[in-house]
């Protein structure tokens, strides 16, 4: 599925089907044209995504094809145990978790799940957690703790789940939990957001020595959308508010909120998962290993004065 | 997670011309100004709330003359360069400082409570909302380690919409941020009582003003994570009126306990008391 | 309301009560009667609770007049400050707690709350809690801990509440949860049964460095009906249950799981509130201030020691 | 809290002369006895899994010839002299002793499992519905101290019907007492894996059994607090067919993951290589 914005690329992918369907037995100079056509679809891809809109970036983020956690979990571990419920309450699908190994390094793996085919996004409130999600997060990350084993979090979430249910359960208190806990967690935590972060969800279990993000991934205080409609008072200026709050990849690296871009392969993540898969595991390992090497007192000192930061501009 | 929380008109406007009746809010009932300030802005008819400033909240749970004014120099930033249809951020920032004297929408200090020393933090809904940004942040991060450092009881009064979407990230990240200085708190055994008025919503519920020893709620306050709009978008069913409301999260197990404002310098003066070994 | 095994006193009080009727100005000589009556009624009472068998025993802890915690509260704390919630799911009213301060010390309460009246008692699920209970009772002793003040545990259920709801939210858990977390809470621990003292639903609250009984109080494994319906294949042979399972002060001092027996007032706690506060709080008070003495280090060793020792005959 | 719990016949009755064949107690399948054993007592038709007995259990899980039995002279006790309408339990309890060659109702020992040395504690529904009486707690207390001492992980398999009612609130205090000694592992930072058989409850559904850094269950475990029984007549109404069983405790958050009886030592193997720095 192209997206509106790749229209130049989608022209020249209908030139070569054209071709294609016209030439069934192609000579020499339609291959030598479907060569040329297929250099300039790469040249367009790349002049596309060369120059994305924060809108736009926000597109890719949430494109269907776009690898969602599972497609890392096999992506990059050589071996995941899944592990489940929060022991109070239920099993979010929304938030999975589980040891895993990457690269030979053992991790305790968390993050949002959003769903693949309609039936499992239905099951995962479409990446919404609800509160025993995070709950199920945090028994897992004092387990990790326990085990001696760094965290990975993948962020790729709407938000957190705004329903009735969630409140009552106590959506808020679950969120605030994690953010205190995760403070003081004494084994390193990585934080990687692959697509969306959306706001008070992602941050829920987004607090890492170090946050990653995706080339084309955003993370925003409240969604595009949703800011438009209140402070310009009109939903379809999300374009001017997703420019307006810096949620890109770009973005917080300068305001220091991130701290290093995963590159994604010409065309974004969807269109290549084998390269999004080794430029993820390369962020990944140089960290873990990092971060491994530092004391639990160290690492928590310097946590804290990473998030002490935040937003000290003087 | 906006900071507009609308319930009634924020200031109680005065009717007649000699400005000695107010009107309640809620049920409309006049009420004479001086009960109506004598109450802490509490109706004698319906014993509505109403938000109070800054001022008035030290006033009510501080001995007079013992409250001085911590990280007073902090005052909003505009990471984002931030403007939208109505004018930039900075400007609209500049102009609340103007109008209500505040730098930030709360104010840190410490002081005396009922004799015992705490420090405190009371966050004022008429600075944009009470919204969360990074002078928020930081001036909880440097109330919380004052505390650590005094080894004293840290109180915050908390009032606000949520993260102030203005500041983008720099926003949300201060969720983060007060947490891991509560967290310091906690570490060395320091009590923390959260106190939440109306309203206490967003990401200011998701974060400090959730993760107290003892968390305390005025009568009726608005309390919740998502807004009730989205809510009803999302199950498509209307919510009950009392949704989100201090009695409602004290039945679903969030709050310790809801204490009318004329008892609340009592209530935490009696609970600070159980704190031993100070 | 008198108990069947109490018909030699009620006898004597219609008695009284008839020769009251029939002389509304009574005479000297009805007075001597009166009297005599009245030291005969005393010396019954006297001589059908001296020789109790443990179902009259259990019939007198679930009397509908014994004092409830909310009785203890009044009687013996000169201040009572209820907190309320286990922040994850709700508040349970068969479990409350919260600082109270008991001659002039100040404790953190915890305990089962049966209800006087029927609205009430349906609130409170007859004094059943729910895994909520277990929870926020852990909640309040983890902050008496922070605080450093003691816990006392007021037992009285009929057991743990054995419902669908009740077991989806992890009964089981969270009894089980207080069980490890209490081994290790660094703030002594009263357990004092003052009614029922129900199986798990009493013991989820009761890991105290001492364990005290009013006289009249049973504590059970299982109640005397269920066990005989079990093991007798009978219902109505509760009374040999009771006496088989040892669930009297008496029999539990000497298993050593008792530590002291609070004496009731002649004919049982409910015939005497303040009495049976002033022998409650002489006993509480002088095991607050031994236990208060402890190193936090030594108060967790003798209650390992304790427990560890719970069983071992050899 | 009775340690009666019925599902289906628990011993496999051979049907033919020759005792080459199992009737499936779930599905009633005829089964060849070689394959019955091989595939640990688990039914190829219907993946029922038969209940098994410790040694059976030991065999499955700890490498051969590495297990040795700890607390081996611990037995049963009768410390309230118990007798019923059937008899004495000291009697009965001898039978029982005799007819299995159990003490008590758990074995426990160490050993390696998949090369990684382990504290082991595996019931034993035979011993009295594998009860938890004050010999099967003071076993587990001296397993978790041995643990302790070596700093391995423990991992207890349970399959009882709770507390043993024979032995009173002397056996209601095995549940403060086995989970005072898995207190003291996690102080030390060990890791504690329960393994949940069917069935799991009562009393050690609410103690040793719900508090492991990891829950395993077996398929179709019954695995609750209350029986069934109670709480129908409780709430008035019938309860789900698959009420109590792993899958639905899996659904409710209590349960980390389901293993076929055939991966269970691969997969306790598997999570305990992530236990760092011991
Ligand atoms: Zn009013
Ligand atoms: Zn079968």
């Amino acid at each position: 599925m192209n997206l509106d914005f790749e229209k130049p690329v989608s022209e020249i992918e209908e030139a070569i089907a054209d071709l294609k369907a016209k030439n069934p037995e192609p000579s020499a100079d339609v291959k030598a044209e479907l060569d040329k056509l297929e250099a300039s679809r790469l040249a367009s891809l790349k002049s596309v995504y060369a120059s994305l809109t924060p809108w736009q970036m926000v597109q890719v983020a949430r494109h269907p094809d776009r690898p969602l956690i599972r497609d890392f979990l096999a992506g990059l571990c050589s071996e995941f145990i899944e592990l489940h419920g929060d022991r109070h309450f239920g099993d979010d699908q929304g938030m999975i978790g589980g040891f895993a190994t990457l690269d030979g390094i053992r991790v305790m793996v968390i993050g949002h799940q959003k769903g693949r085919t309609l039936e499992d996004k239905i099951k995962c409130n479409f990446g919404q957690a609800c509160p025993e999600g995070y709950r199920k997060a945090l028994r897992l990350m004092k387990l990790a703790e326990k085990f001696h084993v760094p965290v990975i979090a993948f962020i790729d979430t709407p938000g957190a789940f705004p329903g009735k249910d969630a409140e009552e359960r106590g959506q808020a208190e679950a969120i605030a939990r994690n953010l205190l806990e995760m403070a003081v967690l004494k084994t390193p935590v990585i934080a990687i957001v692959t697509g969306e972060g959306g706001s008070g969800g992602a941050i829920g279990i987004g607090v890492g020595d170090v946050i990653l993000m995706l080339s084309n991934a955003v993370y925003s205080v409240i969604s595009p959308e949703g800011c438009a409609s209140i402070l310009w008072r009109d939903g379809t200026k999300a374009p001017e508010a997703a420019n307006a709050l810096k949620i890109t990849a770009k973005s917080l690296l300068d305001l220091k909120i991130a701290d290093e871009i995963v590159p994604e392969p010409v065309g974004g993540a969807h269109r290549d998962y084998p390269g999004t898969m080794a430029a993820t595991r390369k962020v990944l390992v140089k960290h873990l290993k990092r971060l491994q090497g530092l004391s639990s007192k160290k690492l928590l000192k310097r946590r804290f004065d990473k998030y002490a930061a935040m937003g000290r501009f003087r | 997670m906006g900071w507009f929380t609308k319930r009634h008109e924020t200031a109680p406007k005065p009717e007649s011309k000699e400005d000695i009746w107010i009107q309640c809010p809620a049920c409309k009932a006049h009420i004479y100004k001086e009960e109506w300030e004598k109450s802490f802005k509490v109706c004698s008819q319906c014993s509505y709330h109403e938000r109070m400033t800054w001022r008035e909240r030290v006033d009510l749970l501080i001995d007079p003359k013992t409250f001085t004014e911590l990280s007073a120099k902090v005052s909003f930033n505009d990471p984002l360069k931030f403007s939208d249809a109505k004018g930039s951020y900075a400007e609209k920032a500049a102009e609340t400082r103007t109008k209500t004297g505040l730098n930030e929408s709360i104010v840190t200090g410490y002081g005396k409570m009922g004799g015992i020393k705490v420090v405190v933090g009371v966050m004022d809904f008429r600075f944009l909302g009470g919204s969360l940004a990074s002078g928020t942040g930081e001036k909880i991060l440097q109330a919380a380690l004052y505390a650590l450092k005094q080894r004293w009881p840290f109180i915050i009064v908390s009032a606000s919409g949520g993260a102030r979407m203005h500041e983008g990230m720099v926003s949300l990240m201060q969720m983060p941020k007060t947490c891991a200085a509560l967290a310091q708190l906690r570490e060395a055994g320091l009590p923390y009582v959260s106190v939440m008025t109306d309203p206490t919503t967003g990401g200011v519920s998701a974060s400090y003003a959730m993760v107290g020893d003892i968390h305390i709620a005025e009568p009726k306050a608005l309390i919740g994570f998502a807004g009730r709009r989205v809510i009803e978008e999302t199950i498509k069913q209307k919510l009950p009126d009392d949704f989100q409301t201090a009695e409602y999260l004290l039945e679903h197990g969030f709050v310790d306990m809801i204490v009318p404002r004329k008892d609340l310098k009592n209530t935490l003066t009696q609970l600070l008391k159980y704190y031993g070994r100070r």
